[in-house]
């Protein structure tokens, strides 16, 4: 009964995506605005829709009709989520994102901003009869209540400045709009995990259902980025100081997220790690444009936002696509560690096929939608280069290109690692040796995304050309961009000459099937195949200082180097920012809390005493006024 | 100095009441505290006289009535049912507290020199200073004093203090107030009397210091 | 005087009903009857305030409502109502677990409970800065039994703390309203405590007198409002006190004394020594916020929780209080306490299921009993000002108000504490709600048990997203 | 030059100059050795016989080994038909140099999946050594690439070497040519980073991930290989050939001419530099790739400093 009324449910969600989009498609290219007629409180709300909007809301639309059709069959497996709590926050999330969406006011997007990190907690809570999870579901609550903290501190600023609400009439160009535009990218920083503010991430996102990671991953943290674009970029933000700390900010996110998914060990925290480096990415893409834009390249600055725009698109689909592949092999697997996965390839043909072209797309490996917001991206900082301007610019931009390739490489190794370890190889423990294809709708879902991810890989330029022409609706300048991708030359090309080669070579050899290569000793077991640990650490190892990496092995036994009896290995990776920055902080207000808990003594003549004190202090200002 | 009648009689009780913190003995104070009333009543009455104000006089009899009469002799029941006739200990020694409190009756007369005195009949600073030195030696019974009856006397003395302010400074609240604020009093002493009988019945003492149970 | 006799009497007939040992079963019913019919007819009488032009009732001499008073009597008089019914349904629960150990003291509960309402009611009737001050040292008074009702060592032990710390403070406050009295005697020599009086003649006041007069009554008041580091009884009354009755020592008691320090400082405000009554008010209400946010941090007892929440909201209200606004301080009042309200109410189920005040002893409420989960993390959303619950307007409002008014500190550490106080009263909830419960529990109470809570936080949400704030602004 | 001689010169180029490259290599290197050495032609026997030979495949593999073997091939053609590495091309499209690295990447990420196809934990180890060499590497070739498009002001390399350049900017061919070459050496697998010819499994990067290669699997990647060397050692041939100003001025079979004794010359060169130079150990090759990193930053600098004066 239970699971039919999450059958509605779901059928619920996909009408209501179908009908928006249906909407936004056939409104296309008109700017809308509405006023509700009632009041929230003393504030009028403000709605404006327009083709950017309404770009994402084709994201939302594909995210959640895959979750929907996703959603029943995954759900069984957990007894202890509560179905009615999930769906109901699951509603509550999406509605109030789409409204953060289309929200043209300070007041309407805090408070869908709100409601939207309330409903979302409660999604991460669903579990919430392991400790882990209730632990991710208070700090992803805590950094969320902090994010809106100093976004409210910003919309207030902006306000005194301003005398307005609504976003368009705040004009970021003045001076004295530096500090409420630093406040509000840091707050909106916080919300979309950016470092140094990105440790709640991976606790919630691994901690969540897989579906509503997915869409916390594939569409909520992208929300923040078009706010960013919103606010800031589409108030002419040229503050140079907090255009470079985005950028900087951006960059390190982007590295520091990929280094620690080369480590992970937990298919989801991987995940949710090149989540972190991706809106990193995004955020150099914006940082960019500001920058551009300030120096009034308005092509390069086009280019820019058009890359973050696309990236937050494409992103949005793979990196659904790859939680909810998580969660197929959850529900069937049991559990997510690489250590106990292997060989699903065979038992999981749709999942691993959905899961290696997101893992394509995710390493921006043309012709996949990973590619184009990337390739743009890199575009506009080569064109950087190129045109004239300051030279620290030209050299950010080069060590840029520089970071890019590397981060492109890192993201390579630790996705190759995640599909590598869990689907090829043997079976590492009997779950994953019995796990198979679970459900129909699951795979659908996942095939669904799968083909929206391919497909937006192969009309890419048309995806730039519609991208740029709604930011241009949108109220920027509009610039034609000339370069394009060649993607469907690619296409053809490579499909072409990998049908020839395996037509004339591979196609009618017979095969001898033999046992995988182990030097004679025979019987080669799923425990000599390669860790995901093992595979990570000859990188993992350059990275030493930055990742804390200890690897410590122990080998016991008479005669340790010929017969060991036991060996233990061990690594470790210690995040620098949890135990130096924010666990000093914890402590500092615990300590600060309880020195202030010592006040309340219990004895009452200090009670009295404090009367008198006051009596004493409210005197001495008595005479200061 | 030319004083008075009645800020004659208020500075004699001001001293009383610094009288008062150099006894533990609970009779010696609620025996003080009952003089210190006697005058402020006399006080009140004196005044009465000077401004001609009938209300006065009544306040003085309902002083004396309740404060100076019943309010003593209720809590010298009390500690002689609960057989506590001295107060365990103080904070401050006693006699330290005492000069103490004498010290401060000089100062508050440095303090009731900044007051503003308007040149109506009954504004007095010297009567000022009176309340103010009360109001301190009450807070310092209060602070010092480990007793729970030793507290309530301490709140009493700072009553007279408030009060005998207000006399010297406005001749006097309204009547209704003024019974109000007695009323109050009476209620407050009542209710804490009958708290003292409970501490004592469930914790087997009086000593107020000892009640740190409820803390973070 | 038809108006003072009609607020009253209702008091007095629930007193008499339990004076003359009416079996609790009929008295609860015709408390919760009575109590309705009480708010009932407060609506009928501050109702001329709202819809005749005039904004001011006089009701007797000293006596009169206008529309901050007559909305805050309103407000009284829906807690208390809220308080009683749910009272009912509480001490039954009580009967059921045997935990009424003495039945009489259920109709002393009721018994002071009416006498306490009927003081608060005074409080804001009354226009004369003496009868208020009289009023306010009575449900001081009152309420000490209330406290007292436990009738154990803790129980006793706070109610001497609440006795002798608010007395000594509210007699600082009798000394400033002397010194008020004092002051209005320099320009009439008869002199007058009726405010509205002081407040048209603000600017001939002695001002001396005035501002030493503000601070002993802002020091008073301050201590029977919780301000830090007066705020010491707060904590252990409302968290010895049974639950209805901490509802209203939260909900409306602290409002009494908020409300004559806003009538004083609207008082001074009009005389020169303005700044004063803006800098003292903002600055306390900034650092009594601050302070007591950090005090939540590591709480551990479920009532002492709310009860330093109720210290923050009481520090917001006094900065906006400070900002000159005191239609924000009513609107932040309400929003406080309807949440803080049902979370009272709520926290008395929740100790009488798990038998505990320790937050860390209570987990897995969801799993237990969801509607008293939900309910809880409803309310705890509305207290913390969660939009689109009302007191995300009032408290963004008072921000905005303190923004505009150049107060950029009060501001900034308005927001840091908010936030600081909505984590750590989120993760004492979530820690409460969320989990397995420690250990079986049989009993199960009835959905009426949160019946009032959910009422109230309905009210709280109705708040958020009608124009109902800002009806109540411009009524203002 | 008519369309057909351009055509079969191109596919004849691509299609003989692999296997010759590798065979000059090894001659090379067997000359220096004082041996005799196979002939230079001898791979084209091994690829031949690789043909001919029965497949085996391990029972763990689940089919993207093979998958991995053709797209393999198949992106490296693509690559070839992308990038100008000779100049005479019979159709040469828009060669963006980013697209070129991430079409290097497309086919790394499959031969990386194909070596952990078979669960052998050699295969593993080599992909997990490989991608680490890639992480470094992946960051010189790209900025190699990006300081020619610089002077060129394009990121196509067609136009990159089209480009009628100043001889100020000889520096920059040479340094990215050298990053390129240098490179090549780290991304195929030659001398200093790996040996080819051993066969210690441990030790080894690229052969441990064709370890459970064979037959016409086998011949797929060792041609891959020889495609991607003889790729890599044209282009940097091509740069360094433009440090001569008057390259660019040749007729166009001229350069084709001296770009394919160029790339002959390279495999000499990589012959003599194998011979010359010992593996490093494993821990010390990032020191020998920072060594590229630089070279390429520094081209990239000098790019922009040519490209501002313009």
């Amino acid at each position: 009964m239970r699971d039919f009324s999450s059958k509605i449910a779901s059928a619920l969600l996909c009408l209501l995506s179908l009908s928006v989009m249906v909407w936004a498609t056939i409104t296309w290219g008109t700017e809308l605005t509405y006023t509700p007629p009632f009041l929230l409180g003393v504030f009028s709300l403000n709605f404006r829709c327009d083709d950017l909007a309404r770009l994402f809301i084709f994201l939302f639309s594909a995210v959640t009709i895959a979750i929907a059709i996703f959603s029943p069959d995954y759900l069984q497996q957990y007894n202890n989520i509560h179905k009615g709590q999930y769906w109901v926050s699951f509603f509550l999330l999406a509605v109030s994102l789409l409204l953060v969406v289309v929200s043209a006011d300070a007041i309407c997007f805090l408070v869908f901003w709100e409601i939207m990190a309330l409903s979302s907690a409660a999604l991460v809570a669903s579990d919430h009869l392991q400790k882990k999870v209730r632990k991710a579901a208070l700090i992803y609550l805590g950094a969320t209540r902090i994010a809106s903290a100093v976004l409210c501190a910003g919309f207030l600023w902006m306000h005194v400045l301003t005398n307005s609400w609504i976003f368009v009439n705040w004009d970021f160009s003045r001076p004295s709009t530096y500090w409420p535009a630093f406040l509000i990218l840091t707050g909106l920083c916080i919300k979309a995990g950016i470092w140094p503010f990105h440790l709640w991430l991976p606790y919630a996102y691994s901690a969540a259902p897989s579906t509503s990671s997915a869409f916390m991953s594939g569409f909520m943290s992208k929300v923040a980025m078009l706010a960013l674009v919103r606010i800031l970029v589409m108030g002419h933000l040229n503050s140079p100081y907090v255009i470079w700390t985005a950028f900087v900010l951006g960059c390190i996110t982007a590295f520091w997220g990929v280094l620690f998914a080369l480590v992970q060990n937990n298919l989801k925290k991987l995940i949710a790690y090149s989540s972190i480096e991706n809106l990193g990415l995004i955020l150099i893409c914006i940082a960019f444009s500001l920058n551009a834009s300030s120096n009034k390249q308005v092509l390069i600055a086009h280019m820019a936002l058009v890359a973050a725009i696309v990236h937050c698109l494409n992103h949005g689909l793979f990196k659904s696509l790859l939680f909810l592949g998580t969660g197929a092999i959850e529900k069937s697997a049991g559990r997510l560690d690489l250590e106990y996965l292997g060989g699903l390839a065979k038992q999981m043909p749709t999942t691993w096929i959905c899961m290696t072209v997101a893992c394509l797309a995710a390493c921006a490996l043309p012709p996949l939608n990973g590619f184009p917001g990337k390739w743009l991206l890199y575009q506009a900082l080569f064109q950087n280069i190129c045109v004239k301007g300051a030279i620290l610019e030209k050299t950010a931009s080069v060590l840029s290109i520089c970071l890019l390739s590397a981060v492109g490489a890192l993201i390579l190794s630790a996705l190759v690692k995640a599909l590598a370890v869990a689907f090829l190889g043997k079976a590492r423990s009997t779950n994953a040796a019995e796990a198979s294809e679970r459900s129909i709708a699951m795979s659908v879902a996942l095939v669904f995304l799968a083909s929206c991810c391919v497909l937006s890989g192969l009309f890419a330029n048309a995806m730039l050309t519609s991208v740029g022409s709604a930011l241009a609706s949108s109220g920027l300048p509009t610039v034609r961009v000339e370069v394009s991708l060649p993607t469907s030359f690619i296409v053809i090309t490579l499909i072409g000459t990998s049908l020839a080669c395996y037509f004339l070579f591979l196609h009618p050899v017979k095969t001898r099937k033999y046992v995988t290569w182990d030097c004679g000793y025979g019987s080669l077991s799923p425990k000599a195949q390669v860790t995901a640990d093992s595979f990570a650490q000859p990188s993992a190892r350059i990275f030493r200082p930055l990742l804390r990496y200890h690897n410590l092995s122990k080998i016991d036994g008479a005669d340790r180097r010929h017969f060991p009896e036991r060996i233990h290995v061990e690594t470790r990776i210690i995040s620098i920012l949890e135990t130096k920055v924010y666990a000093p902080l914890l402590a500092m207000v615990n300590v600060s809390s309880r020195s202030i808990a010592r006040l309340q003594a219990g004895s009452i003549h200090i009670y009295l005493l404090y009367v008198c004190s006051t009596l004493i202090i409210l005197l001495l200002l008595g005479v200061a006024f | 100095m030319n004083l008075s009648a009645p800020e004659l009689c208020l500075l004699m009780a001001a001293l009383v009441a610094c009288l008062t913190l150099g006894s533990l003995h609970l009779s010696v104070n609620l025996g003080l505290f009952a003089i210190e009333t006697v005058l402020i009543a006399l006080a009140t009455a004196f005044m009465g006289g000077i401004t001609g104000d009938r209300e006065l006089y009544v306040i003085a009899l309902l002083i004396f009535c309740f404060k100076a009469f019943t309010v003593p002799l209720f809590l010298s029941w009390i500690s002689d049912k609960l057989m506590a006739q001295r107060d365990i200990g103080s904070f401050l020694p006693a006699p330290l507290s005492m000069h103490l409190c004498l010290i401060l009756f000089v100062l508050s007369f440095a303090l009731a020199k900044e007051i503003p005195v308007s040149h109506a009949a009954g504004h007095s600073w010297p009567g000022a200073s009176a309340g103010i030195s009360l109001l301190l030696s009450g807070l310092i019974l209060m602070l010092a004093r480990r007793l729970a009856i030793s507290q309530v006397v301490g709140f009493l003395v700072i009553e007279n203090g408030i009060y005998t302010f207000a006399l010297t400074q406005t001749r006097g609240m309204p009547l209704m107030v003024e019974m109000g604020i007695l009323l109050d009093l009476l209620v407050a002493v009542m209710v804490a009397g009958l708290l003292i009988f409970k501490i004592q019945k469930n914790f087997e003492h009086i000593d107020i210091a000892q009640l740190k149970d409820l803390r973070d | 005087m038809f108006e003072l006799l009609s607020i009253s009497l209702i008091p007095l007939a629930i007193c008499l009903l339990c004076a003359f040992r009416v079996p609790n079963s009929t008295l609860r019913i015709s408390i919760t009857g009575l109590i309705w019919l009480k708010l009932i007819i407060v609506l009928f009488i501050t109702a001329p305030v709202f819809y005749r032009g005039n904004s001011s009732v006089s009701l007797f001499t000293d006596f009169g409502i206008d529309r901050l008073s007559a909305s805050f009597v309103i407000l009284t008089n829906v807690v208390a109502a809220s308080s009683f019914s749910h009272a009912a349904l509480f001490f039954r629960n009580e009967d059921k677990l045997g935990r009424l150990t003495e039945p009489r003291n259920e109709s002393w509960f009721y018994f002071y409970a009416a006498l306490f309402l009927c003081a608060m009611d005074f409080v804001f009737i009354s226009e004369n800065l003496g009868f208020m001050w009289i009023a306010i040292e009575a449900t001081t008074l009152f309420s000490a039994a209330l406290v007292y009702y436990g009738r154990d060592k803790h129980a006793l032990e706070a109610t001497w703390k609440y006795l002798i710390v608010c007395s000594v403070g509210i007699a600082f406050a009798l000394l400033g309203t002397i010194l008020f009295f004092a002051s209005s005697q320099f320009y009439s020599s008869a002199g007058t405590l009726d405010i509205r009086m002081l407040t048209n003649s603000a600017k001939q006041l002695q001002p001396k007198f005035v501002q030493l007069g503000y601070i002993f009554c802002l020091l008073g008041y301050g201590t029977k409002a919780g301000l830090f580091p007066l705020h010491t009884w707060l904590p252990d009354a409302h968290s010895e006190a049974p639950a209805p009755a901490s509802a209203m020592l939260s909900g409306s008691l602290l409002n009494c004394s908020l409300f004559a320090i806003c009538r004083l400082t609207e008082l001074v405000k009009h005389t020169d020594h303005a700044v004063l009554a803006t800098e003292v008010p903002i600055i306390w209400g900034a650092l009594t916020t601050l302070t007591s946010s950090l005090f939540l941090v590591n709480q551990m007892g479920l009532k002492r929780l709310w009860a330093y929440s109720s210290i923050e909201n009481v520090g917001i209200m006094l900065s906006a209080i400070g900002l000159g606004a005191p239609s924000l301080f009513f609107l932040q009042a309400v929003n406080h306490s309807l949440a803080k309200v049902a979370l009272f109410l709520l926290s008395g189920n929740i100790i009488q299921l798990n038998g505990s005040k320790d937050v860390s002893q209570i987990r897995g409420v969801l799993t237990s009993s969801p509607a008293l989960a939900f309910t809880l993390v409803l309310a705890a959303a509305a207290l913390t000002g969660m939009p689109p619950f009302g007191s995300f307007i009032s408290e963004w409002l008072i921000l905005l108000k303190a923004s505009d008014s150049a107060q950029v500190l009060c501001a900034v550490v308005l927001i840091l504490s908010l936030a600081l106080s909505f984590v750590a009263i989120s993760v004492h909830v979530l820690n409460m709600v969320l989990g397995s419960p420690k250990q079986v529990n049989k009993l199960s109470l009835p959905f009426s048990s949160v019946l009032v809570p959910i009422l109230l936080c309905f009210c709280s949400l109705m708040l958020g997203v009608t124009g109902l704030a800002q009806i109540i602004l411009e009524t203002l | 030059m008519s369309s057909i001689a351009t055509w079969s010169s191109y596919l004849l180029t691509v299609i003989i100059f692999p296997p010759l490259c590798l065979g000059v290599v090894r001659k090379t290197k067997a000359r220096l050795q004082n041996r005799v050495g196979p002939a230079v032609w001898q791979p084209f026997f091994d690829l031949h016989r690789l043909t001919k030979k029965r497949e085996t495949l391990s029972d763990t593999m689940c089919g993207v080994f093979r998958l991995s073997t053709v797209v393999g091939l198949s992106t490296t053609f693509a690559l070839a038909w992308f990038i100008p590495w000779v100049p005479i091309k019979p159709w040469s499209p828009h060669a963006d140099i980013f697209t070129v690295i991430y079409l290097f990447a497309l086919e790394r990420f499959f031969t990386l999946l194909g070596a952990m196809d078979s669960g052998s934990a050699f295969g593993a180890f080599g992909a997990s050594r490989d991608v680490t060499l890639n992480l470094l590497v992946e960051p010189a070739l790209c900025l190699a690439l990006v300081s020619l498009s610089i002077i060129a002001n394009s990121t196509d390399l067609g136009a990159i070497f089209s480009f009628s350049h100043f001889s100020t900017v000889s520096l920059v061919w040479f340094c990215a040519g050298t990053s390129i070459f240098l490179t090549s050496l780290a991304e195929l697998g030659r001398m200093p980073v790996d040996d080819p010819t051993t066969h210690l499994e441990l030790t080894m990067i690229h052969e441990a991930m064709t370890l459970e290669a064979s037959a016409r699997n086998l011949f797929l990647l060792e041609f891959t290989r020889m495609l991607k060397l003889t790729l890599f050692l044209a282009l940097s041939a091509q740069c360094y050939l433009r440090i001569w100003a008057g390259f660019a001025t040749l007729a166009p079979f001229q350069q084709e001419l001296l770009v394919l004794i160029g790339v002959l010359l390279m495999a000499i060169f990589v012959g003599i530099l194998e011979s010359l130079v010992v593996k490093l150990q494993w821990r010390k090759v990032p020191e020998f790739v920072a060594y590229i990193v630089t070279v390429s930053l520094i081209s990239v600098f000098v790019a922009m400093a040519g490209n501002t004066s313009l």
